[in-house]
């Protein structure tokens, strides 16, 4: 039996050597193939450009692992991004802008509760209550501001501008988010009960774990996720618009998965997702230096989705391959 | 120190299913609970474990009452239970589904090198030492994982353990260390609630014995003062001469015919020859590859060596069935009406045109649960989960009838099923059997291994061990070949 | 090491959609790319940001990093984009914007139409044509002051007129003929007497115009759109109740975009902000535009 | 014992009933509250403004029985639609309409096919395969034209157009889908197989049915239901426009839940959906009688979403209720 055990990490581990040999190989590909990949200037696009997806796949990954879905994502960064400009911009009663953000943030944060408590208290669908979110939130945000704000002060492009020598402070912040995170999931008790839920509900229930408080917590750190996204994303672009944000939450999902996340729950880790997130990035920048048209950007990019995920499926065993959302 | 149950009635849905039961334990003894599938064992066990709010009575603990909501309200008493259905988180290892809630930590974080340890330790003092708390509990077969379930509620030492039909997958040694558990316990005064259909066990274990039925304790005895044919009397209502048919004549032609079947990993070289007319055991311990092996024959895996059927689509157009072992995880759909749940395997073959023919579904449905006596008798439009463990078995079981298969196999077909429904499904086997069809019996119960066949096949770590006569052959015999 | 523009025989030009899923930004970029076809010796980088603003700055990062001499910003319903706009400035590289001239921030140069002009135009065309209840249906909420621009020009002419009513689609017809055709189907069920109807764009008045006729309005409904779609040319041409357009040609600005890129690279001095003329387009002159 | 099953029974039926008081209240309201309600345009745009949805949702619910989610479906009406219009329309080689339209469909079962395969056949987690058609398709639409497509004969506008008595043919075609899809679901043996795939898909496998045959076959059915959709659409629009579709598979989706499906799939009904299908239909055009402002629309739809789905809620059991998506 231990041999079996041994056969079983064993195989854990040749998928995550896999993974991470796939990743390298779009590097070396890239980098073999393209003058410009290497350059000093593109491997910062690479380091920003991932922020985004990057902070909300981490949320999307704790909800995913409770066995729900989190589609309200994309929504929340327009809210929480137009709200932080419209307090920093506010004529006169501007606030300072890290309170904006910090109220930015917390918007994101109440959002996830709303989700969570639907889910948990009343046993909602998660992918219906975000559903309905998605669509609420972004009515919110265009009833905050109909138009664009784009505040005045300079220092609002500070967060998604600087740098801590060669690293863009966004970039340090996604990753220490990846880093408290993963030990959060893989060290604490609510983390591990977070993924247990996404296992067997009823069994963490009958352990005597408060199953829908973990619930609200997940969701609560998703809108967190989001709403730090939103305001980085704000400072970054140096203008916030309410329509921004839209089918962000694919690419989340995407990145998850990739990182073989199972959307049944119960399965994924935030390493995986960090990977996806790696591969959607470099994906998207590896069409854009080889000049591929947009459309067959797309294209390409389904399939390459694809292509990857089925290197994943070697780690789920059969039966829950079989063809469950 | 006294745990009571006074005047306890449950209803689901508006009906009663327990009608004031009135019972009593003390700690240090071996309280049994036995009663018919349906009788309203696993509801009375729900409610003190918190899982499931009795509609009225009370719960009461040393005199004073335990209002309990929750399952956490139980442990926080010190009443930690073992349900009926396997509960596992697949995806977490032993270690994780055992320490769940409460792990050992370092820094606020959780020291896994200690966890680990830890329970190793918890699985050696319950005497399951040999399983690996490293390992997924996916990856565990049924009875080790029951073995987990059962070291998960010794966590925190209880002071009343409640045991719903633990041994139901347990074989052999397993067995012998879950009684050893037991009596340890109850030398260290803790109450064990032990539920069971194994009444022979039951009478070897039991300080008390309560036995339910119809949702009312109809006596509460003790081993001394009673005996299996009396339980079955109380039990049943009805008096059961005798447990097994009388044995068959010889068996006709071959009907199924497997040649050095091997699945690497599992069992290899299996070679047996299926009769028309005759009931073949096949024992093992746990772990023995005889559920893969089935599994293999069916079609539904693989084989890596020799000929089996290429799908279970095939196997049953040859005219095999079988019932698998694992009744939630693939014998039942759950969501499911119990009709549905019937019809599911002759939905094709009884069309009428592109329609399902529904006249003729409702009737050998209905015909099917006379037939087997699942209860409650209407149950055709309910959901199956909310009949009883043993009366889900009863469903499966009339799924597969339904085909009219000549070869049947049976996967511990007899788990969780109260004796008087046992024994209606020996009779029926042997009906089949005499009506000329073969018949592959796979049991963990040495009685029925060697009570209800006529000849007994061993499976020992994948490959067949030897084979006997049922007639005169004595447990020893079987089990010397069992164990390695 | 960063070769200086001009001691070069050729340019590589960067093109930074916001997005070129919509028949126009689409032209706009094809416009700009014949253009450098027919120059000869400029390269084309066209990336699209799929409406996601972030992207776009990306994509600009990305052109930068591949050490383009000059980038154009097709800006669509984007307002601005300091963040990029100031990557370029770093790289001090120029950038042209058409069609979308940004808000915020430092350009080169700009080339677009005038679309409160175009609105006008159409609202002058109406009210000399009609009295009654007017529609306006709008592309999508007003961060995207193109359309705003548009309905403002309407509203300027037709507000003023004692004999007309303005009424305003409660939804938005997303820049889409579909969304024309719902928005418009609404219409109808609650106002049943308008007299006309105003579109931000063509594709909506297109969608429109079809819900006019499911419900036997032609003959008492007309429409005014903006761009000069194809097939708005075409129903205008026809002589169907489709009576007017401005023309805001893609081909036309992106040739002019092009053309002004090089100059700008070849060190002339060009003028800041160019405003193409949007000729009114109706049935007497739709023939020369098709 | 007798009244259990009827209670249970009976239980079923009062949601039901709740659930068609909720449509019956919605249409007085409207009735009373607005003037053009009942006039005969609305009543025709009511209609005609459910087909879309509702074709959609019919074969979302099909993939949803199986535990599965189409995400591609938006993006599939648009390849159709842009394909059919471009074959009628193509210069001289113009094919037939009806011969057009047809292929158009085709195209819709083909990516069906395609989805249903990975799904069934490779195992992959349906969200993230139909996730990554929604792109690939939507990709292709553009590559096929990237301007929308408006063919001259107008023969083509008669599918979207045609009125059988007061009733719009195509809302006919819609209830057709509706009716005979209620019947292949709740009578025939593939039907049933596939509801009971939803529930569990190892017993349905070792009860001798093909899992992965029935699985591709629901994923046919919503392609063909979304190529449908796609023509008629753009029949009744006049233009096909490859940029078409966008978010419609949340419509649909939402759709099946609020008629009562469950995303985890076995539970739903044809019934259901199609009364979802009602009530957002209904929802969008009181807002828009009210002349409620667009933003206001999408804040109140996503309120409305969760309240009509806590009445549905009592029709779960517990167990199946506890935060799965
Ligand atoms: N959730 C439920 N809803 C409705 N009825 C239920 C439910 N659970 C159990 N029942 C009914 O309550 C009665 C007692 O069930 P219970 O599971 O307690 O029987 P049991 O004694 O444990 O039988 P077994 O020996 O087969 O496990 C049965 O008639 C069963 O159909
Ligand atoms: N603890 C375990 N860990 C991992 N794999 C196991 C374990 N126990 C069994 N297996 C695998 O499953 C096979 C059979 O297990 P299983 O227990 O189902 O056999 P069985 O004879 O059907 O016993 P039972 O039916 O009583 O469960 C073993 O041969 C082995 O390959
Ligand atoms: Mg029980
Ligand atoms: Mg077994």
């Amino acid at each position: 039996m231990t041999t079996l055990a041994v056969r079983i990490k064993g195989r854990d581990v040749t998928v995550e050597i896999a993974f991470t040999l796939l990743i390298a190989a779009l590097i070396v590909v890239a980098a073999t193939t393209s003058e410009s990949f290497l350059t000093a200037t593109n491997i910062t696009n690479l380091l920003k450009q991932m922020v985004t997806t990057g902070l909300l796949a981490f949320g999307m990954l704790v909800v995913i692992l409770t066995g729900g879905i989190d589609l309200s994502v994309g929504s929340v960064v327009a809210f929480a991004g137009i709200v932080t400009a419209g307090l920093v911009h506010g004529s006169g009663s501007g606030l300072p802008i890290p309170v904006a953000m910090l109220v930015g943030v917390a918007g994101g944060v109440a959002f996830g509760a709303v989700n969570g408590v639907l889910v948990a208290r009343f046993g909602l669908a998660p992918f219906v209550v975000t559903l309905a979110s998605l669509t609420t939130v972004r009515g919110l945000a265009f009833v905050y501001s109909e138009v664009p704000i784009a505040p005045a002060d300079p220092g609002f492009l500070t967060l998604g501008s600087a740098m801590i020598g060669p690293f863009p402070l966004i970039t340090l912040i996604m990753l220490a988010v990846f880093g408290i995170g993963g030990v959060f999931l893989a060290r604490t008790p609510p983390g591990r009960s977070i993924i247990a839920i996404g296992g067997n509900a009823e069994t963490v229930r009958l352990a005597g774990i408060d199953v829908r408080r973990h619930l609200v917590l997940a969701y609560c750190i998703s809108g967190f996720c989001a709403g730090l996204a939103g305001i980085i994303l704000t400072s970054r672009v140096g203008i916030a618009q309410p329509s921004v944000g839209v089918a962000f939450e694919l690419d989340a999902i995407a990145a998850c998965v990739i990182g073989g996340a199972s959307l049944s729950g119960g399965r994924g880790s935030a390493k995986g997702a960090f990977g996806g997130v790696l591969v959607l990035v470099l994906i998207n920048n590896l069409l854009n230096l080889y000049g591929v048209q947009s459309f067959w950007q797309q294209v390409l990019k389904g399939l390459i989705i694809i292509a990857v995920i089925l290197v994943q499926r070697s780690r789920l065993p059969r039966s829950v391959a079989k063809g469950r959302a | 120190m006294t745990l009571r149950l006074r005047d306890v009635h449950k209803s689901y849905a508006g009906v009663e299913v327990l009608h004031g039961v009135t019972l009593h334990g003390e700690p240090g003894e071996v309280l049994a609970i036995v009663g018919a599938n349906g009788a309203g064992k696993s509801t009375l066990i729900k409610i003190l474990s918190g899982v499931a709010p009795m509609s009225s009575g009370t719960l009461s603990w040393d005199g004073d009452e335990l209002g309990l909501r929750t399952p956490h309200d139980a442990h926080a008493h010190g009443i930690r239970t073992v349900h009926q259905e396997l509960s596992l988180v697949p995806e977490l290892s032993v270690t994780e589904n055992l320490l769940m809630g409460n792990f050992p930590r370092r820094l606020g974080l959780i020291d896994w090198p200690a966890a680990h340890r830890r329970a190793a330790q918890l699985l050696h003092e319950a005497g399951f030492g040999m399983i690996d708390p490293r390992v997924k509990a996916a990856r565990l077969s049924v009875a080790r994982q029951q073995m987990v379930e059962i070291a998960k509620a010794l966590v925190s030492e209880p002071r009343v353990l409640v045991l719903d039909e633990p041994s139901a997958v347990l074989a052999g040694a397993d067995l012998d260390a879950l009684f050893a558990l037991i009596r340890r316990l109850r030398s260290r005064g803790v109450l064990v609630v032990y539920v069971s259909h194994r009444l022979a066990e039951v009478l070897e274990l039991a300080d008390r014995i309560a036995v339910i039925k119809d949702g009312r304790v109809v006596a509460t005895t003790t081993p001394g003062e009673t005996g299996e044919g009396a339980l079955i009397r109380l039990m049943a209502g009805r008096a059961l001469d005798r447990i097994y048919p009388d044995r068959r004549p010889g068996p006709g032609e071959p009907l199924l015919r497997v040649d050095g079947l091997g699945r690497t990993g599992e069992f290899d070289g299996v070679t047996l020859t299926l009769r028309a007319g005759e009931i073949v055991g096949l024992f093992g311990l746990v772990g023995s590859g005889r559920t893969e092996f089935a599994a293999c024959v069916f079609g539904a895996t693989r084989a890596t060596t020799g000929t089996a059927f290429r799908s279970p689509r095939h196997a049953i157009r040859a005219g095999v069935a079988m019932v698998t072992e694992d009744r939630a995880g693939s014998g039942l759909v759950l969501g499911m009406t119990v009709r549905d749940n019937i019809g599911l395997t002759t939905w094709r073959s009884t069309a009428r045109g592109p329609f399902l023919d529904r006249t003729r579904q409702r009737a050998s449905v209905s015909a099917m649960i006379e037939r087997l006596g699942i209860r409650p008798d209407h149950c055709a439009g309910m959901p199956v989960a909310h009949l009883s463990g043993g009366n889900q078995q009863k469903v499966v079981l009339a799924k597969w009838l339904l085909t009219g298969p000549r070869v049947l196999i049976l996967d511990e077909p007899t788990r969780g099923v109260d004796m008087a429904t046992r024994v209606d499904i020996y009779r029926m086997i042997d009906r089949l059997a005499r009506d000329g069809l073969a018949v592959l019996l796979i049991s963990s119960d040495l009685t029925e291994v060697l009570g209800a066949t006529d000849r007994v096949l061993v499976m020992r770590q994948g490959r067949l061990a030897g084979e006997l006569p049922s007639a005169g052959a004595t447990e020893e015999q079987v089990l010397e070949r069992a164990i390695a | 090491g960063e070769d200086k523009p001009g001691d070069k025989d050729g340019y590589t030009v960067g093109v930074a959609n916001f997005l070129l899923s919509g028949p126009y930004f689409s032209g706009m970029d094809a416009a700009v790319a014949a253009q450098a076809k027919a120059k000869g010796n400029v390269k084309i980088i066209s990336t699209d940001a799929g409406g996601d603003a972030a992207k776009l700055a990306a994509n600009v990062e990305d052109l930068l990093s591949r050490n383009v001499d000059a980038i154009i910003i097709s800006g669509g319903p984007l307002e601005s984009a300091p963040a990029a706009l100031n990557a370029i400035k770093a790289a001090n590289k120029p950038v042209i914007l058409v069609d979308r001239k940004f808000a915020t921030g430092e350009y080169t140069s700009w080339i677009g139409p005038d679309n409160e002009a175009i609105g006008k135009q159409d609202g002058e065309f109406l009210a000399a044509r009609v009295k009654g209840k007017v529609a306006i249906i709008k592309g999508g909420p007003a961060d995207n002051s193109i359309g705003l621009a548009r309905t403002n020009g309407v509203k300027s002419v037709l507000g003023t007129k004692a004999d007309i009513t303005l009424i305003e689609a409660p939804d938005f017809g997303n820049w889409g003929s579909d969304g024309g055709l719902t928005v418009m189907e609404g219409l109808l069920a609650k106002h049943p007497d308008l007299v006309a109807v105003f579109c931000e764009n063509d594709a909506m008045c297109l969608g429109a115009q079809r819900a006019i006729a499911a419900a036997g309005k032609t003959g008492q409904i007309v429409l005014a759109g903006v761009d000069g779609q194809a097939e708005a040319l075409k129903a205008i041409l026809d002589g169907t109740n489709y009576v007017v357009t401005g023309l805001n040609s893609p081909n036309v600005i992106g040739k002019l975009a092009l053309d002004r890129t090089v100059e700008v690279l070849g060190g002339a001095k060009v003028e800041k902000d160019t405003v193409v003329p949007s000729p009114q387009i109706t049935k007497d002159n739709a023939s020369q535009y098709l």
